[in-house]
Order: structure tokens, then sequence, then C-alpha cells
């Protein structure tokens, strides 16, 4: 089974664990992803607050790109690339001219037929049935599921999952043995893209987060997005400042919940990198 | 050749000003067939009439042109007239030369000429009129009501009080409807249950008034004054003429888990069961779906506890007909639930509730009776929260409108509240309040004034549970949206009301109209806002919009005059503006191909088949259509589809409007 | 518009409902609009009653143009009599195309029972039209080239 | 008198957003996770916009809350009535910039996304070390975050070489091509 392959750049970089837990967990069912060749940044809020046409060329020229190489379904784990090219394509496929200018600006043809998977997207269609098989280790704890804003709005184009309390990725952890807890911050936003120039808010906005997933019970929160587990963990300092007792649950990246429960190891599964200590 | 009389009127100065009326009538005097045409300051006046009246028995006139005002003002008064000389008063037309000439153009030779030209075109249409007579139809005086909420109970009864049969048949196995589930009621805080039962006895016991439960149409054939009614009588397991209602079975029934519609979940039924004590009838039922016999082949308990060996499980549903003349819709409306709202947690909120489930907790009858206790751990809530419009003015989720009643009712449930739980704070997010009907306002404004229920005002975003709290998260709007979050213990919602399950389909069956949001829809919203589209068939209540028990009422009341009001009637009399298929000697029979194209474009289903048979052996010569001249209302619509003009209309026939076009363009 | 043409005054037929557009030109009357003397009424109990077969006739007779109207979608006194007269329009259309009849001489248009200031604009745009068009003479010919088919 | 220039025109002619839907339930600011702190909350800014005075379109965009709204889509998503708030913001985020009126308290926003784009544009891909540093740059801000980078290294989360697309004019040229129409400095 071979599937496209679009890191983005927080992968790259501050995430790189969640690539390394995508990859192996990959590997160890049998899925082989093929990265795009020559991929750019997707552009991410940046390119949106600032410059409507450069936030869909710069998506588009990745779905260019794909469809360049062959590929007809491509798999992006980072929430917020995923929702930028979905709604890229999504915007192109409504309005002509708007896809002319597009791709004038980027030089590529473009068709917009690629199918875009998140990471839950790809564990339900390739690796849902695989797993049960493989689990050796069940990963036995309660845990809240966070999905943020991006994976799942908006509705009307990504079309994922329930819009208000999703449950694609807490059947997951079911599935590996765990237990989901219900909360109330499933899909609040965690302050994503204003991490570095507003660390106030974002640290305020994570706060709620994290102490109403500990609040119920959570031993980790589990999560499938680079920006929200950036938020949560590497700005745990920051949120614990604004929390009367300070918190030391667990990020989990939905990978690596798996990884853990197939036997991964930690460092397949790049768990020494999180700044909040995974004491699981 | 006909002998025609043309009378110009001037109507003083109106038509006199610009149209030259001496002119037209003497023009009008040459014209073929014209037997005699004069001019008159006032035709409709009683000298004017007479003038005509005269002029028909001197000439013996056999058709009359009124050049006057617009038909759609004196066509009847001198037709009338007409009639009073002894012509058939459809051998009269009116040529409108006022409303479509002399006010509506400039003195001059050309307003002069227009109103020659048309006068002109109704001497030709006039001179090819034939005499008609008015239709009469018989009338079945015995009408039918569906659904027996307080809509179908007070049709009923005000139809019954006027002496007329009555068939009320009601889905469900009691009468009753909403008002049967309310606590108290708005704007009075009357006790629903008080004022409506002696109703549904009123029904029961009413010696016009035929009961049906359980039961609903199948089909309905025919037309006003003379429909088929096919009714499903659902089996109840029982037989009704042999129980007592004395309750032992259901008492004995061990499937006891059945959450009760009656109460909205909120309680539990058996399987053999009678929806609440006031029911009417109050004799039970057994419920198929959940019985032990019926699903798994045990128990027949029931049966064995029956003093009166009453319960039959081998009963099947069966039909009657029935002879009806006029049918009541007042099948009512449903609410939304709260599984419906996404934000609001998809219903799995035990203490969200829809306002419904609110009035069986302040119902005295209800699973608390009365007290208000949240429904998952039974205390009684210190915080309450109350969303209107859960579903209403909402065009993205739910619907556009706004379901009317809501605001009324979430005040009066916070009043409720606030009357049973004195040291309670209750909160209502609102967008705007309406209370636009008598005592509305005051009732409203007494809520917050004197029970101090917090008003604020703002849609909520979210609701979500914590530590056994509802946290509220709404905005006030008049604080510049400042947001308000709440830890409330119960929330209900004011669900949008919505057209009641098989709506569409009921209106499919009858071939009434309805909106895109399947309440029926009325003849003419303001005129004529209790009559369907269809001839005979009549709305009332909340199956038409949501309404409140009052315009509720005064609909059914306002249906059951139109029944009442055809009832009076000996027979039914109609225009006879209908459309014909023409009929010859055999053997041609009719021109009429039996292409049934008439049938398809008929809006009112007029356009019947007729077997034309030979005499002797009685076999089918040719089936060639046949309008029904009780449905056929006269929109000429077939007469235009029929391409061999088989099919003509009365008094606009193909022969009359093709003289008239031919006339008018003549110079 | 061409100087002769000014001169010219068209002869226009409308084909009206008894419900809408007839009401609405007798509130023009009450109104007291003034409008132009060329169109002449025809009174029928629906659109849906108006045979298309009826405006050829009124072209054979001498017809420069035409007006048919009725009640707005959805307002129809008979619910549906105005949706089949629209529908038969499409075809009859196409119909009156492919005989070489001039489409733009049958003005299709909805007035209702309180539009009495449309109806007066209807009629005096369509009196501006058909004159811009001049006489409609090619009528005749057609009519003539049909019979002599219809001869064959 | 009628404003025909005001902003709630020029974002239905460019966007097809039409501020008139709102009816000012708001539900957008009762779910809005920033309302709190936004000088004006986002159902607020639609009857500004509303009113089409001079005086409101100053006031939205000097507004703080155009620049801390995070496009969650959450407003949106529960709109009754569509109002596509996020598409808005961006669209008010461009005017502010266009009329100079930017908030002086959202100038570290800016100066993020700037830097931002700037890596993108000269790399392809975003490159954080980078990112910081010309971010600190712009805003002075030399030891926000300065406690993190000695654990990102060790963690292994920051590199000291960009990662480049193989021909970097690609960018450059896709930027340049886009800045012809609006502008992104
Ligand atoms: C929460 C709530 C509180 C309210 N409080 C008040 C109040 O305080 N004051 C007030 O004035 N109004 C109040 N109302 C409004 C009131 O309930 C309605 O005005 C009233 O019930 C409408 O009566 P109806 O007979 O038209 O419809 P319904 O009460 O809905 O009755 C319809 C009947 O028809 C039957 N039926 C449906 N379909 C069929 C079918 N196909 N064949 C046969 N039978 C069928 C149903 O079973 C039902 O018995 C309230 C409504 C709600 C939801
Ligand atoms: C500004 C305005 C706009 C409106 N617009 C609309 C609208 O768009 N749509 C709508 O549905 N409704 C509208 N309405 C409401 C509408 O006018 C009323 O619903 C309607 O007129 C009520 O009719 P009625 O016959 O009950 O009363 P009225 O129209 O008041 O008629 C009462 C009649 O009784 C006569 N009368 C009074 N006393 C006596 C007496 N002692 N003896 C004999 N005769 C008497 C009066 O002279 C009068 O002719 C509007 C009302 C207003 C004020
Ligand atoms: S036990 Fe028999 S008689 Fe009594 S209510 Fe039941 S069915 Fe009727
Ligand atoms: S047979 Fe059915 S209705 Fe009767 S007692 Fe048993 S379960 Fe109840
Ligand atoms: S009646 Fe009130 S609560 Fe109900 S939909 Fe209308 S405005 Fe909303
Ligand atoms: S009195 Fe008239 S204007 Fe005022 S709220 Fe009532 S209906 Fe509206
Ligand atoms: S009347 Fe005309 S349209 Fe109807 S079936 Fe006969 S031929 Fe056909
Ligand atoms: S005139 Fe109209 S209602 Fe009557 S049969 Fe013809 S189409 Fe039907
Ligand atoms: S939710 Fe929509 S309608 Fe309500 S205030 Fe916000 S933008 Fe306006
Ligand atoms: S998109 Fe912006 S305005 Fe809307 S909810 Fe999110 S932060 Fe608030």
């Amino acid at each position: 089974m071979k599937i496209g392959f679009y890191p983005g750049c927080s992968l790259k970089g501050t995430s790189r664990e969640y690539n390394e837990s995508v990859q192996a967990i990959c590997k160890a069912l049998d899925v082989e992803l093929v990265t795009i060749k020559d991929w750019n940044c997707c552009g991410a809020t940046a390119a949106h607050s600032m410059n409507r046409a450069l936030s869909l060329a710069l998506p588009a020229r990745v779905l260019a790109l794909a469809e360049q190489q062959g590929m007809d379904e491509i798999v992006v784990p980072c929430a917020s690339c995923y929702n930028r090219l979905s709604v890229t394509q999504y915007e192109l496929a409504n309005d002509e001219n708007l896809k002319k200018e597009v791709v004038d600006a980027m030089g590529l043809p473009y068709e917009g037929k690629v199918r875009i998977l998140n990471v839950i997207q790809m564990i339900e269609k390739y690796l849902l049935d695989v797993i049960p098989a493989k689990v050796t280790s069940k990963f036995e704890h309660a845990v809240a599921c966070y999905y943020g804003c991006l994976l799942v709005r908006p509705h009307k184009i990504l079309n994922f999952d329930r819009v208000e309390d999703p449950q694609s990725m807490d059947r997951i952890i079911s599935l590996i043995g765990g237990t989901p807890i219900d909360w109330g911050f499933k899909t609040e936003c965690c302050g994503a893209g204003l991490s570095v120039s507003r660390t106030d808010l974002v640290a305020k906005l994570s706060a709620n987060i994290v102490k109403d997933a500990a609040d119920r019970g959570a031993k980790a929160i589990i999560v499938a997005c680079p920006m929200c587990h950036s938020n949560l963990d590497m700005r745990r300092p920051d949120i614990n400042e604004v929390l009367d007792s300070p918190i030391d649950i667990p990020v989990l990246y939905i990978t690596q919940a798996i990884g853990l429960a197939i036997g991964l190891s930690v460092e397949e599964l790049g768990l020494q990198r999180h700044f909040v200590k995974v004491n699981l | 050749m006909s002998k025609i009389g043309v009378f110009v009127c001037h109507c003083g100065e109106n038509i006199a000003a610009t149209v030259d009326c001496e002119k037209v009538a003497n023009t009008a005097a040459k014209f073929d067939g014209v037997e005699f045409a004069t001019d008159y300051k006032y035709m409709c006046s009683d000298p004017g009439q007479n003038l005509i009246k005269n002029a028909i028995k001197e000439h013996h006139l056999d058709g009359v042109v009124v050049a006057s005002c617009s038909p759609r003002m004196h066509e009847p008064t001198f037709r009338k007239a007409c009639s009073e000389a002894g012509l058939n008063p459809f051998m009269c037309e009116v040529a409108n030369i006022r409303e479509h000439c002399s006010w509506v153009h400039e003195k001059g030779d050309a307003t002069t000429q227009k109103a020659i030209d048309i006068v002109r075109g109704l001497v030709e249409k006039v001179s090819r009129d034939h005499p008609l007579e008015s239709i009469h139809v018989p009338i079945t005086k015995k009408a039918l009501v569906i659904g027996g909420g307080i809509a179908g109970i007070q049709a009923s009864l005000d139809i019954a009080n006027a002496g007329h049969k009555v068939i009320l048949i009601e889905r469900d196995p009691s009468i009753g409807g909403h008002m049967s589930q309310l606590s108290e009621t708005f704007p009075t805080l009357d006790c629903s249950q008080c004022i409506l039962t002696p109703r549904m006895v009123e029904v029961a016991q009413h010696p016009n008034i035929t009961l049906y439960t359980y039961a609903e149409l199948e089909k309905l054939e025919g037309f006003i004054g003379n429909f088929k009614a096919t009714i499903r009588l659902k089996a109840k397991s029982i037989d009704e003429d042999v129980c007592t209602g004395c309750g032992t079975c259901t008492t004995k029934c061990p499937t006891k888990k059945i959450p009760s519609e009656f109460n909205q979940g909120l309680g539990n039924r058996t399987a053999i069961y009678v929806p609440f004590p006031q029911a009417v009838p109050n004799k039970p039922v057994i419920d198929k779906d959940h019985c032990l016999h019926y699903q798994k082949g045990v128990c027949g308990l029931c049966e064995k506890v029956c003093p009166t060996h009453a319960i039959h499980f081998g009963q099947d549903d069966s039909f009657i007909t029935e002879d009806v003349g006029a049918v009541v819709l007042a099948t009512g409306f449903n609410v939304l639930n709260t599984d419906f709202f996404p934000e609001y947690g998809y219903g799995k909120y035990k203490d969200v509730i829809t306002g419904l489930q609110f009035e069986r907790l302040a119902s005295a009858s209800g699973p608390t009776s009365g007290e208000i206790r949240r429904p998952s751990d039974g205390k009684i809530p210190q915080k309450i929260v109350f969303i209107a419009c859960a579903g209403s003015r909402d065009p993205a989720k739910g619907i556009p409108y706004c379901s009317k009643i809501c605001c009324m009712y979430t005040a009066k449930h916070a009043m409720l509240y606030q009357h049973k739980v004195h040291d309670g704070e209750s909160t209502v997010f609102y967008m705007d309040i309406r209370a636009a009907g008598k005592n509305y306002e005051e009732f409203v404004r007494r809520a917050i004034e004197e029970d101090g229920v917090n008003y604020v005002r703002g849609r909520v975003a979210r609701v979500y549970e914590k530590d056994g709290k509802l946290i509220v998260k709404g905005v006030d709007t008049l604080l510049g949206a400042k947001p308000v979050e709440i830890e409330a213990d119960m929330v209900v919602l004011a669900t949008a009301g919505v057209a009641n399950a098989g709506a569409e389909e009921l209106a499919q069956k009858l071939h009434v109209s309805y909106d895109p949001y399947h309440f029926f829809a009325e003849a003419h919203p303001k005129l004529r806002p209790v009559e369907t589209n269809t001839a005979g068939i009549y709305l009332a209540g909340a199956c038409q919009a949501p309404k409140d028990i009052p315009d509720t009422v005064a609909a059914a009341s306002g249906a059951a005059v139109k029944v009442a009001g055809l009832f009076s009637q000996p027979d039914l009399v109609r225009e006879p503006i209908i459309a014909k298929v023409n009929r010859m000697p055999p053997p041609v029979f009719s021109t009429c191909v039996g292409c049934f194209m008439c049938e398809t474009a008929c809006p009112y289903n007029a356009i019947e088949r007729e077997e034309i048979k030979d005499r002797r052996s009685g076999k089918v010569i040719k089936t060639i259509a046949k309008v029904n001249p009780g449905l056929c209302q006269g929109c000429g619509t077939c007469v235009s589809f029929c391409r061999s003009k088989s099919i003509d209309m009365q008094g606009f026939s193909n022969e009359e409007m093709f003289a008239e076009v031919q006339a008018l363009l003549e110079d | 518009m061409s100087e002769t043409n000014q001169e010219f005054e068209p002869r226009i037929v409308a084909f009206v409902c008894n419900w809408c557009t007839y009401a609405g030109a007798d509130l023009a009357g009450t109104s007291r609009l003034k409008y132009a003397t060329n169109v002449k009424i025809v009174r029928f109990p629906c659109t849906g009653r108006i045979d298309f077969m009826l405006l050829l006739k009124a072209f054979e007779e001498g017809a420069d143009g035409i007006i048919v109207s009725g009640c707005h979608p959805n307002d129809c006194h008979y619910t549906s009599g105005n949706f089949h007269a629209r529908r038969r329009w499409t075809v009859f259309r196409g119909l009156l195309d492919f005989m070489g009849i001039d489409v733009r001489r049958i003005h299709f248009t909805w007035v209702s029972a309180a539009e009495g200031a449309k109806w007066a604009d209807i009629v005096n745009e369509t009196v501006a039209d058909i004159r811009a068009l001049g006489p409609y003479d090619e009528y005749k010919s057609i009519a003539s080239n049909f019979e002599k088919e219809a001869a064959k | 008198m009628e404003n025909k220039d005001s902003i709630s025109r020029r974002l239905k002619a460019a966007t097809g957003i039409d501020t008139a839907l709102c009816y000012q339930c708001g539900k957008c600011s009762a779910g809005c996770v920033l309302a709190d702190d936004m000088d004006f909350p986002p159902s607020y800014i639609l009857r500004l916009l509303q009113t089409e005075t001079p005086d409101s379109d100053r006031a939205v965009l000097t507004s703080n809350a155009i620049w801390i709204c995070l496009n969650c889509e959450n407003c949106i998503g529960r709109c009754p009535k569509e109002v596509d708030i996020p598409s808005m913001m961006d669209f008010l985020r461009a005017e502010s910039r266009k009329a100079g009126l930017v908030s002086p308290k959202a100038k570290t926003v800016i100066a993020f996304h700037k830097s931002f784009l700037e890596q993108v544009r000269d790399t392809g891909r975003l490159y954080e070390v980078g990112l910081e540093m010309a971010y600190k740059l712009r805003t002075f801000r030399i030891f926000q975050d300065v406690k993190l980078v000695p654990s990102m290294l060790a963690k292994g989360k920051l590199h000291f070489l960009p990662e480049k697309l193989s021909d970097t004019s690609v960018m450059k040229n896709l930027f340049q091509r886009i800045s012809g129409k609006e502008d992104t400095k």
C-alpha cells in the first residue's frame, strides 16, 4: 500500500516526533508513505492573515506537485496544512477565475482531484482493520482526545466527523484499549497561529483545555495537530503560570498512542522530544 | 340571426369625459346582429337596468352587451337584470370601457375607437354564447375530521353542534394532542387538562360524533360534497365493546420500561397501556412492537388477568369506508428533539430538555407530580437556563421561520419555575421577545418584573457538562456582546415547532398543497386562511403553522363554520363556467381520442374516464375523457392541452374567443 | 427608432387572466394611470386557458404584437394554471421560432392584481418595442407558405 | 447620507459576504474563545459595519480584534446565518493595513506573519530559527522564548540550517506574481 505524503514544515522542525511516529506506525503496519518531491510550505495562518491569493497559491502548488507526481491521494498529518489544502481545493473548485489566477501564479497545471486525508482519516481508512491484531500492550489510559479547530472546521468543506463533539479519535483510542473521556474542550481553539506573537492568549486558551482534561481525570491529552501539540506541550510553563496549580499530564499524538499499543519504542515514536515528560 | 342589444354607459362623466358614448352606441347599432343600441348616464342605476330589461322584452333580444365599468364590478348586476327580463344571464357580456379605456387614455378619437373595438369584440362573442344553467351537486352532510388535538376536538364539536354528523379519526390511542401534555397555559395560567378534559369527554359522548382512535386515513376519493374516505383502524388487540377499562392488564404487564410518549420519555409505560389517566377513550391498546406476545410469542399475562376476556391477540387492522361531504385537517405539529443540536450536546446531556419535556415536569399529572426535578438525578435545579429560538430562526441548521409559541411558553416556564422554586435563579437567553397577543406582553413583563426572571439578549453558543453542571456559554448583546457564562443545573430548549411526521404524505393523499416545511397551505394567507386549495378540505390549528391554543381554537371554529356553511345549502350551486368534452351521435360519440393529455394538465383532478360501451354486447368501444363538474374549477388548462379540440370551456369556448379576437382586430 | 415607425400605431392584443392581470389593469384604471391606446384586452379565466392557437389567430387577423399575462408563479388562482402556461410557452416559443415567427412580438409577463403601475408600464413598453419592430407583414407570407405546404 | 464606500459594501463586492445577514444574535461572540480579549467581539464588529458610518468603519480597522482572531472557524460553524466571519477578518486585516490603521497592539502579530512569509519566500519552507531571529529583530523581543531555545535544540526540534526547495527561485517568482496584485510587505 502506497500513499502520497505531505509532511509540512512543522513535521520537519518543532514536531519531528509527529513525523517520526507517523512514519513508524505506517512502517509497522505496512503502509508506504511517498513524500511529495520539492514540496513547499502551505503558508499557514500567516498567509491568509496577510494575503488571500498567496494563501491559496501556496497550497495549490503542493496539490499540483502531487498531481504531477501521479498521486491521487495524500496524507497530511498537520491539521493546519490539512485545513489549508482542503480549503484551497474547495475554493478553487468553486471559482474558475480564482483558479486561473492561482494557476498562473504558480506556473503548474492544476486539476484539483487529489484526495486529501488527515491522519485520522488515513488511520480509519488503512489501519483500522490491521491495528487490533498488532496490539501487544494495550494503551490502558483514560485520555482526552483533543481535535482542535482546524481538523473539523469549516465542516461544510472538510466534512470530517461531527463538528461539535467529534468521535473518530475516541473510537481509535477505544480500539487500542484506552478510555476516551467525555469532556468539554474537544474542539475549542488552543490559539494556534498566535503561539509566538501572543503567547499570553495562547497560554490562557490552552490552560482552559489542559485544565478541563485534567479535572475530568485524563491521564494524557491526545492530539493530531502539531500546533495543538506545541501549544499544549512546549507552552506548558506559560500555561502553568496561568493556572492555580501546575498540571503535568503529557500530550501525545494519536500516532504515538497507537505506536505504544503496537509495541514500538519511545525513541521510535520520538516521545523523548516532548517538553512535558511522558510518564505513562 | 341574433338580436343583440348594446347599452353604453356614461358613468356620469367617468366614461363620457373621454369617450364619445353616443358615437359608440351609433356605431354599434350598425354591427351585424345588433338589433338595438343606446347610451345612458348610469346603466347600473335602477332606471338604467330598467332600460335594459325593457329593451330585452321589446326587441326580443337574445344577447346583451353592456359597455360600462369592469365586469368585476357589475357583471352580476347586469346578468341579474337580464335574468329578470327572461334572458339567460350567461347571454350578457360586459365591455370594460372605463377601467380599460376611458380612465387610462386621454380624450380623443383613438379612445373612442378603442371603446368601439372592445364593444365589437364582445358583440361577436355574445352572438356565439350559449345559455348556461348553474350546476347543482348533491352534498353528503357528514364531515371527516382528521386529528384529535384541540383543533380537531373544537372543529368536531362545532360541526356536531350545528347538527351535522362528524367522523373524527385520531392516530394515537387517545385524543387530546399536545394540549393534553401541557401543564398550565399562557397567558392565564389555567390548567390545561382541567379545561381540555371536559371537551374530550363531550366528543366521546356527542351523539353526532363517531370517534375512531388508533386510526388513520388510508385513502380519500371524490370531491367537495362527495368524498369517500377509507379509514384504517389499527388493531388495538382488545375488544373495546367488552373492555371496561378496569386497568388490571396494565398493572400486570411485565414490559414496563417503554419510554412514555405522553411523558416525552421522562417516564415509562407498559406494553398494554392507556397513554394517560384522562385518556379518551379510557381503554388500553397493546403496542405490538414492545409486547412480549407479539415479539417473542410468550407472556399473554394480560389475556389471563382480564376479567372480561377483552384481549384479542389475533386482531388485524381493519378498514372502513365513509361517505363525507367535507374534510377538516387538524393533524397538528411537533417539536424538534434535543438531539438535533450539535452545540448543545447532540442530546447526550440528560438535563438538557425540550420545552415539551418541561411541561411534563411542571404538570401535576407528570412523572414528578409537578415538581421541577432534573431527569439525571431528581434534584431540584437551583439554576435553570431557558434557550429561546432553539432551531427556529436558524436557516443554517434549523428552520428560518419563527415558531411563534416558544417566546410565550418560555416566559411561562420561567414563571412556573420561579413559583415552584422560590430561591431558584432562572435565565432566559433570547433574540427577540415575540409576545404579540392579547395580554401576552403583560404576561412576559410579569415574568421579568414580578417573578424576577433574568432575560439576557443573546444566543447561546454552546452547552457542555462539567461536574454535574451544565456550562452555558452565551453573550449579552446589550452589553456590547459581553460573554456570559452560567453554570446551570438544567437547560430547557425552546425547540422549533415543525410539521407533524407524515404531513407531506397525508397532503399528497388529499391533494392539498403544503409549504416547504410540510405545513399545509391555506388557499389565501389572509382572506381564506382555513381553506385549502382543494374545495371541501379545510384546515384547523397547528397543522398549518405553529399556533397557540387561542389561534388554534379560532381557526378550528372558522373551519367548522365553513363546513356548516357548505352543509347548510340544499346542494352545491356552481357557475357553469366549466370544461366539457364534446359528445356526438354514434359512431363517432366524441372527437376525443382518449389521449388524456387533459388529465395530466388538470390541477384539480377533474378529468375522469368514461367508457362508451356497445349497448348490446356491453363491449367497450371507446374510452373518452369526462369532466367531473363537481371538481372542475374552470381554469381551462385542459382546453389548451387538447390537440383534437374535443374539450372546451363553457362561457369561454374556442369559438367564442376566436370570434372576440377576430372582431377586436377588425377595423 | 426610425422616422417612419414613429407614425406607425401597432395593433396589440393582450390575453390576460381574470384574477390577476385583468384586475391589475382595472387598478391602473382606478388609479387613472395613462398609457397608450394600442392594446386591447381579452379576458380569460386563467393563463392556462390561453391556447396558443389563439395567438396565431391574432397574428393572422392582423395583430402586430401580443401580450400574455397572468398571475405571478405561486399566486395562480387555480394553483398551477400559470405554470402550465409558462411550460407551454417554452415549447411554443421553439415552435414559433421554427415557423419563422418573430418571438419578440409576444411579451410574456406576470402582473398581479396590485400591480396597476406595472401593467401601464408593460403596455407602454410593448407598444414602443412593437413600434420599433414595425408592422407585422411577414406573418401573411409565412401563413400563405404554410397553406401552400398544407395544400400539397 | 448614504456611504457608498463603506467597508460593508466593499466587503460584499470583494467576497460576497453580506453584513446585512447578521441579525445580531451574538452566538458568534458567545462561542469565540477570544471574545473576552477583543476590544470588539465578532458580532460587535458586524454591528459596527452594518451602520456604514465612517466612524464605525474606522473603529473596526483600528481594532485589535481583527488581529487576534484565530480564524478558528468556531463562529461561522455556529452562526445561524452562516456569516463568514473568518474570511471577513482576512478582508478587514488587509483593509486595515491598506488604510494604515493597524492597531499598535497588533504590531507583534503582523511582525510575526511577515517574518513567517519571508522565510517561506526565501526558502520555500518554514525555517524556525530564521523565523525566530527575523521576528525578534522586528519586534525587539530579544528575550522572548529564549528559555525555550536550548531545550528545543536538545530535543532536536530546531535546525541551524534551513531546509530548502531544490530551486528557491520558484518561490520568489510565485510571491512576485502574487504580490503584483496585493501588498505582502
Ligand atoms: C412546550 C409547549 C408549550 C405550550 N404551551 C402553550 C400554552 O401555554 N398556551 C397555548 O395557548 N399554547 C401552548 N402551546 C401550543 C399548543 O400546544 C398548540 O397550540 C396546540 O396543541 C395545537 O393544537 P392542534 O390540535 O392543532 O395540534 P396537536 O395538539 O399537535 O394535535 C394534533 C393531533 O392530531 C393527531 N394526528 C397527527 N397526525 C395524524 C394523522 N395523520 N391522522 C390522525 N391523527 C393525526 C395527533 O396525534 C394529535 O392528537 C404549547 C406548545 C408547546 C410545544
Ligand atoms: C398601519 C396599519 C397597517 C396594517 N397592515 C396590515 C398588513 O399589511 N397585513 C395585515 O394582515 N394586517 C394589517 N393591518 C391590520 C388590519 O388593518 C386589521 O387586521 C383589520 O383591519 C381588522 O379588521 P376588522 O374588521 O376587525 O376591523 P376594522 O378594519 O377596524 O373595521 C371595523 C369596522 O367597524 C365599524 N364600526 C366601528 N364601530 C362601529 C359601531 N359601533 N357600529 C357600526 N359599525 C362600527 C368601523 O367603522 C369599521 O368599518 C394593519 C393595521 C394598521 C393600523
Ligand atoms: S383488564 Fe381487560 S377489561 Fe380491564 S382494561 Fe384491560 S382489557 Fe380492559
Ligand atoms: S402479552 Fe404483551 S401486553 Fe400482555 S402482559 Fe404480556 S407483554 Fe404485556
Ligand atoms: S416565538 Fe420567540 S423563541 Fe420562538 S422562534 Fe419566535 S422569537 Fe424564537
Ligand atoms: S407593538 Fe407592534 S411594533 Fe411593538 S413589538 Fe408589538 S408588534 Fe412590534
Ligand atoms: S379531451 Fe382532448 S386531451 Fe382529453 S383525452 Fe380527449 S382528446 Fe385527449
Ligand atoms: S377547466 Fe381546469 S379544472 Fe376544469 S377540467 Fe379543465 S383543467 Fe380541470
Ligand atoms: S452568529 Fe451570525 S447572525 Fe449571530 S451575531 Fe454572529 S454573525 Fe450575526
Ligand atoms: S474565527 Fe476568530 S472571531 Fe471566529 S470564533 Fe475564531 S477567533 Fe473568534
